[in-house]
């Protein structure tokens, strides 16, 4: 296995500014027409835990971390002790020579079983439990360290603009880290200067200083270790690295696009941040004619709408709330992740009796309870299968991929309307808090479809309008609350096609099968490639049966095997409801040895998929430690079961 | 042309209770939007799970007969997704109060502008005569085989803890009082709340009709003197008349005070009446303001052939690298 | 098929006394020796809806109901409506003839399309739409008619009794319907006195009326109509039958024996019963050792305990206040339904995460969402299976009858406890609202299982006990809150051995795998004999595969099957989880033809057989009109499978 | 043996942000343990979700850190299996009444013998700073992007409204009194409710700790007033001092007018203190008297060779044909 990408990482204490210094540092490389993937990793606390960030480049796509550290870039003594063994033979380390005399001991945020392992090895080693004797032993494991004096660095630039406050200069020591790293990789200056710029650029005095932070570092890696470092980083000239996007971002972008303008929240991990950025950009612009066509349609042309956002009281009110817009004819939805979401399931019932568009969108992280909250995994899609009581139709759809992410939400609009029936959009948390560099997003490409939509009632008898009609295909005529010409009713209850209280055996009947035959109906309509990506080739030595966001570590781990003469190929099922069988049962019947990969303990998918196809798949790659899987780890899964060594449940264990 | 009575009945059979308290709320229902002209096709009523609940079916504009103590959040989504509807929340005690009491209170902050009736009969009734919030400790009804052994909730005295603009209570036979309440309540610019005191003969034994009525409430010469009273034919004034913070702290103070008289003078009527708050509708146009001038169930979202009407470019340039 | 048991039904409006003259001609047959099987079906309506209920009688044991009426007892026109038509030939109607006149179009609870089938009939026959002309068509159809002046009869008993008010003459109308019902059978006239005297023990002054009543209207059949009906009851010496009993009650019982001492619930139908009659016999006899053992402990004799039943706010409180009594060291259980259950997803995740035993017993109704609240169907058992985010062991148990019902709530306590698991235990409405004769119940078969429960704590650090050590079966053991010698702490955050938050990856697998893998012990510790039942030869015809309250006419109608010469086995899945995989599949692997029954519309057992043994199953014979399956209907069923004329999906339809 | 403060310290880490107001209610929380010198293996401190919810793990009696918007029926469970353990409840503001404001209002009802404490920062802390129900219209804490569109709820007087017998506030920074409170809340025979004003320094830059102090309260001499006082000391007496309902009626009344006072003087103390209502235990006990001498958490349930001891023969007698 070859890579030719860099694997760049900084950490620190929660609230330090972590984030601000990753995303600097990718979109100075972005900016360079590099191919970024960044991956985050913190506690559920607010300050003072630690946190850190991951940064992968590439001159070609990248789908993926990787758990091997190129370069670890720190400024305080935490991400030293947690972090400096991780980093490869060759890799470097850039750390304050100041905090050498720092203990393990006195920092009470290392877990007792971190503290015990680490004091292990570097006793063993004969080293003092301190950062001068974890990094000394990082430098016998062939780690280059460069010394970096932050304080000295700082104090310059900050005597050359008059600032001598301790805790403004602070508050560039991330800046420093990330300028000292890109001067070892032999980044261009002026790249970097000018992402520096860009990022705060509301406030020119603090971008300036900052920028010259960057030279400061420069100036000081270019004395004292030019050209030290092997690996270079240069920009690129054209490449189709066109965005820089965050999972809850495509999310809510696609959502305003979609048409939905009713998002209801109750505030949790990962989740809110999508409703914070539709709250933010809630004034909607409503000429989107213009995007494909110059000669846009007069009707929309200037016109601006709005989407409310609204947080509620809890995820019942957000679920039964976004459930009366979409009553009201408007596009609704709502986002959170397990916790609310268990919340939700009696609410998701009411959806499904009443046929009402809804989309849910489920981030989903660490369980069970409140688990990890900022953590991840794929543990929820069985309980998405099957929250609420009874039986009715719901879609259950997957996003593998940041892209997959903004149109599968286009589309999850569109199926819940089109077929009237709830959806659950699953975005794992691995992808809601994953940066990634991406091509264009084409907004032109997409189109909406609202079904059997009325805009006015032209069949009510004595005022009384048939919701619930017979119809052979199941779907009925939907006028939304409000419609002129008729009214009609709704209600939890079985009902008649008035939507009143019915008991009546016969009608039960035509409802439950008017309701659940949309499933069948949805299935015969959408087609495959919305529902299934198939990648690699027909014949392959190993068949993989994965969804949501192993997607991307999943891709980069084909070729790499490729390139070691395994070929792979993998089934990514996007809408597990309704399940495409006769597909995926046709692929699995050929393949030679199908691997379940899923983050989660019980591998939830391959039940799914036994429990359809009557396939046996006995081979499961599983992770459940709350870390995404990376690259590497399903480059070794696959070629251990390749090569025959796997245990059955191959469970992954990295991270930290 | 003039709404008729009879325009608001539904086709659907009515199974509550002979003598059910529930019959006259539905009857000042439908006089009021009747007396008010209201468009049926731009009204809807919501409401929870219960014998009370059922009455979106009797009535024949919109009707949303929703979960067991989501009325409230339901119709709040309606209302956000258009405002210009009309619409009307009813529920019972049990479900506005006891399962959906977090969204009472919290629906209180937001001050939409609809209106909220409680069929207040201090039980249960759909479950068979359990005890609802709004049963007194210690009283047994001739459903429960022992006595309520919780403490009972004042529904004036938690709407006005939780920011209704408009609390009034009504009672289920004096229809015509209670029709113009609810005319009020619908006028009302903000979140208003009526509680209507609303006899079930079937399980509530103790707060009946004749209770009402003053069965064993007798004056010096033995007459019974009927146990409700009406607070403005009393000199009462629960409206808010300036928005002098002042005047409108002594005016919520005086509902809450005038909250505590119950049982042998019960007052109905308006307790409290403050138009000079923000609804929530103007809020989220203080926001975005499109939200008044374009609201979502306005909105077009695509061209006739499926191109979406949302320009999000402007979104798209903040992600450029 | 030769049924040798009698079928007999009573109708009439909701809250007119339909249960009493139930309850009273099943007593009555009960007090004979007799087995009984009653069925009730009704309104989600508190007054004026149509009920009705349906007593099979029988001298071998009968476990269901049938879908043929023999005898049809009424006493007003709606009843004779609905029902009438449902009578075999060559049975009886009983009615009162002052009732004729009674027009169909006069009734508004009978809905339209039922209205319109009638009217249909009535006017293809030449018939009136009138009580008279429906008494024709069921004349001309075969039934016997018995007109009975229930008001002339009831005046002469008043006249007896000085009772003049009507209201109150009206209120023996059921007594006397009863009465013409066992005097056409020529059952013992004391024997039905004996039970309506018993029944008014209370008002001893009505209960003599009544008792006239009885031998009134047996005066009047013997001078009428003696030797008319050729079907003649009688009653028996020795049985087994000894208890005549009701699905709630079994369960509250079983409660109360396996020590459970906290029930909360918010009320719903069908489940508040169980919690009212808890409320009612909340102080518990506590020299139970006495049951087996003349010799009773001391420590016990005549001590007195209490169960504390509260009603909730809504259900999410009540499984949290559950919990909560759980992890005080007491067993606590909560009872609901659907709605409510869909409530409760949340808190039965904290109750995974941190191993706390409750029980959950969910009686199955209708669903979705409202649905029909007081109708039949096993639609949850999905649900129950996947509610809650995240991934936690938890046990599902659905008894098939009332007996199972009552040990496996011993049962249910015993699992939760052992394994520190919560527990959902699926009583579905057609158990819980159906009443049977039985016999007797032993109480020292119970053994009561706590398992790794601690009185006193030994092994604390420092004041710190380890809650959640390490152990190799994953169970440890387990102190109440309250237990001297020590704290720990819960959270539902992951956490670590004391029950303090952790987001550390390697105990984060370790308790996943602590947690889960208490399933893979239980799998291996509980006995298949509690797990599944297997009825019927090894070497059969048809294997059916079912769970519920499906048992009863399944057993039934393979009794009748055998009659024909088609064998069949059935195997009865009660531990739905843990699944008894391998032997499951090893009864199937045997079979010859498969056959799921299920009361649901996707067959959700079939799915779980599915995933687990990837056997494919075809055959199904399901029902979802809210009304459970008859004997009769799946006797019908399987010979139609038999037969090879069955679709691959049977959909039963039979139902009022 | 005296309980020293520092044995109710845990080994688990705080991770509460520097300054956090959290700290002076665990401080004050430890504190009155010691003082009252409790069975820590008798006592339960019941949590939400949130960053004050966490309390748990840094206090060294049983700790129970439950679900978002749960701490009071966890709790209340706790408190019925074994009626005589010391159950205290804390939580966040977003927790206790927004989600859990239903659990709130109707716990009142209850008058369950426990203390629940409030940690009210007008922010939801662990999920960045959105609104809490406590914060006031209008208001932009530096967390919101734009001014709070909701109105808030006064703690004191939805607690008032809900029936509980024991209503305070207390400050976090004045952590005696704070304190004398807890020990107060402890006491109480039924439930205590405690609002305590608990900056966020993260989030919330409005309630700060400065502003508390005083911060821009000038007096005409330009000295800082702290905006808190104490009501006792300013001569207030909430104590309900008989059983005559009038009594009752008054004290009640005077806590909610008394609630009204917040922002520039905002009282600290006991608004109300009634011990002559039953708790629920007792009331549970009328119904079956074996609740208070053999309570479910002290009941045997089986002999040793897992016999039951309940003795159902008199249940299955009533069955018998
Ligand atoms: C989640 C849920 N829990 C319980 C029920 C059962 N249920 C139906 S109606 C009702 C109570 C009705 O009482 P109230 O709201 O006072 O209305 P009323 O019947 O008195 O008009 C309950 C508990 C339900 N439908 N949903
Ligand atoms: C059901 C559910 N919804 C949402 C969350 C996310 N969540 C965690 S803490 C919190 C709010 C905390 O605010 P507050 O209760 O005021 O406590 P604070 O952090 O301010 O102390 C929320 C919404 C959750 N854990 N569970
Ligand atoms: S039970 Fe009571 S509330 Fe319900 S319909 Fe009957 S009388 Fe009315
Ligand atoms: S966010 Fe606020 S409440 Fe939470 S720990 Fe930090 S300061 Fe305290
Ligand atoms: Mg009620
Ligand atoms: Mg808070």
């Amino acid at each position: 296995m070859k890579r030719d990408d860099f694997s760049w990482m900084i950490g620190g204490v929660q609230g330090s500014g972590v984030d601000t210094s990753a995303t600097i540092f990718a979109r100075a490389a972005a900016s360079g027409g590099l191919h970024v993937f960044g991956k985050r990793e913190y506690y559920s606390n607010i300050k003072g835990e630690h946190s850190y960030f991951q940064v992968r480049v590439s001159k070609g796509t990248i789908r993926s971390h990787v758990d091997t550290v190129d370069m670890l870039a720190t400024f305080e003594e935490e991400t030293i002790f947690r972090h400096a063994l991780e980093v490869r033979s060759e890799g470097a380390i850039i750390y304050d020579p100041d905090q050498d005399p720092k203990r393990l001991d006195q920092i009470p945020t290392v877990e007792a079983n971190v503290r015990a392992a680490l004091n292990a090895e570097l006793s063993k080693a004969g080293l003092s439990a301190d950062v001068k004797g974890i990094v000394e032993l990082a430098r016998r494991r062939g780690a280059h360290i460069y010394p970096i004096p932050y304080n000295t660095i700082l104090k310059d630039v900050g005597a050359k603009h008059g600032e001598t406050s301790l805790s403004a200069l602070q508050r560039m020591l991330n800046v420093v880290a990330v300028a000292a790293s890109f001067a070892l990789l032999g980044y261009d200056e002026e790249v970097v200067k000018a992402s520096v710029r860009n990022h705060f650029r509301s406030k020119p005095k603090v971008a300036e200083m900052n920028a010259d932070a960057v030279g400061a570092a420069y100036d000081h890696v270019g004395q004292k270790y030019a050209g030290s470092f092997s690996y270079r980083l240069s920009p690129m000239k054209s490449t189709d690295v066109k965005l820089f996007v965050r999972g809850n971002t495509m999310v809510a972008m696609a959502k305003e696009l979609a048409g939905c303008r009713l998002q209801t929240y109750y505030p949790i991990t990962p989740a809110s941040d999508e409703s914070e950025y539709l709250e933010a950009h809630s004034e909607i612009q409503l000429d989107g004619a213009a995007q494909g066509d110059p000669q846009a349609s007069e009707v929309a042309a200037m016109k601006k709408g709005s989407i409310a956002v609204v947080q509620s009281e809890d995820e019942i009110a957000a679920v039964t709330m976004a459930i009366g817009g979409g009553l009201a004819g408007v596009r609704s939805s709502t986002s959170t992740s397990g916790p609310g979401f268990s919340l939700m399931a009696e609410g998701l019932g009411y959806a499904g009796m009443n046929e009402v568009p809804v989309v849910v969108t489920l981030y989903s992280r660490g369980g069970p309870s409140t688990g990890l909250p900022t953590r991840h995994e794929q543990g929820d899609l069985r309980f998405a299968l099957h929250a609420g009581h009874g039986e009715f139709p719901r879609f259950v759809l997957a996003s593998g991929d940041l892209e997959e992410a903004f149109y599968d939400t286009v589309r999850a609009f569109n199926y819940s309307e089109k077929y009237q029936t709830p959806l659950i959009h699953i975005v794992d948390k691995a992808l809601a808090n994953s940066d990634s560099t991406m091509s264009a997003l084409d907004p032109t490409k997409v189109k909406i479809d609202r079904g059997a939509f009325l805009n006015e009632i032209t069949t009510a008898v004595n005022g009384e309008f048939k919701r619930f009609q017979h119809t052979p295909t199941g779907v009925s005529p939907r006028a939304p609350l409000g419609t002129k010409g008729g009214v009609n009713w709704y209600t939890g209850d079985e009902h008649d096609e008035l939507g009143h209280i019915s008991e009546d055996p016969v009608n039960r009947d035509y409802m439950m099968e008017k309701r659940m035959g949309k499933l069948d109906l949805a299935d015969r309509e959408i087609p495959i490639s919305e529902r299934v990506n198939f990648f690699g080739p027909e014949d392959a030595d190993i068949t993989v049966v994965s969804w949501g966001s192993t997607k991307g570590a999943i891709l980069d781990a084909m070729e790499w095997l490729k390139q070691d003469g395994i070929t792979v190929n993998f089934i990514q099922v996007r809408l597990v409801n309704p399940f495409p069988t006769e597909y995926v049962a046709r692929l699995l019947s050929k393949a030679k040895r199908i691997v379940g990969i899923e983050m989660n303990y019980s591998a939830q998918l391959i039940g799914v998929v036994r429990e359809r196809t009557c396939i046996p798949i006995e081979q499961l790659v599983v992770k459940y430690n709350g870390r995404p899987m990376s690259s590497e780890e399903i480059y070794g899964a696959l070629k251990m079961i390749y090569e025959g060594n796997a245990p059955k449940k191959l469970v992954l264990k990295h991270g930290a | 042309m003039a709404l008729k009575l009879s325009d608001l009945k539904t086709s659907a059979h009515n199974d509550w209770c002979p003598g059910c308290g529930d019959f006259g709320i539905l009857n000042a229902v439908q006089m009021a939007l009747a007396e008010m002209n209201v468009d049926p096709s731009n009204t809807v009523v919501v409401s929870g799970v219960g014998c009370s609940s059922k009455v979106p079916h009797f009535i024949k504009t919109y009707g949303v007969h929703t979960l067991h103590g989501r009325a409230i959040p339901f119709a709040t989504g309606i209302k956000l997704a258009n405002p210009n509807m009309e619409v009307i929340v009813e529920g019972g005690d049990g479900d506005g109060m006891g399962i959906g009491a977090g969204h009472f209170v919290n629906s209180g902050r937001r001050n939409l502008d609809m209106l909220y009736i409680i069929h207040d009969n201090e039980v249960y009734g759909l479950t068979k005569g359990q005890a609802a919030p709004t049963l007194g400790l210690g009283k047994k009804t001739k459903s429960l085989p022992s006595p309520n052994i919780n403490q009972s909730i004042n529904p004036i005295m938690l709407a006005m803890a939780s920011g209704y603009t408009w609390v009034a209570r009504g009672y289920s036979y004096d229809v015509r009082h209670l029709k113009d309440l609810i005319i009020k309540g619908i006028r009302h610019k903000g979140y208003a709340f009526l509680d209507v005191l609303q006899p079930c003969p079937t399980y509530n034994d103790i707060q009946s009709k004749e209770y009402w009525a003053g069965e064993g409430n007798l004056d010096a010469a033995g007459k019974q003197l009927p146990r409700t009273y009406k607070m403005e034919e009393a000199g009462y004034d629960g409206v808010v008349h300036s928005d002098d913070p002042a005047e409108v702290e002594r005016k919520v103070q005086q509902a809450m005070l005038k909250s505590f008289e119950f049982g042998d003078r019960t007052p109905l009527g308006v307790f409290y009446q403050n138009e000079f708050v923000s609804t929530y509708g103007d809020r989220l146009a203080g926001h975005s303001p499109s939200y008044k001038t374009n609201p979502p169930a306005a909105q077009e979202i695509a061209l006739p052939d499926g191109a979406p009407l949302a320009n999000i470019s402007r979104l798209l340039d903040d992600l450029k690298v």
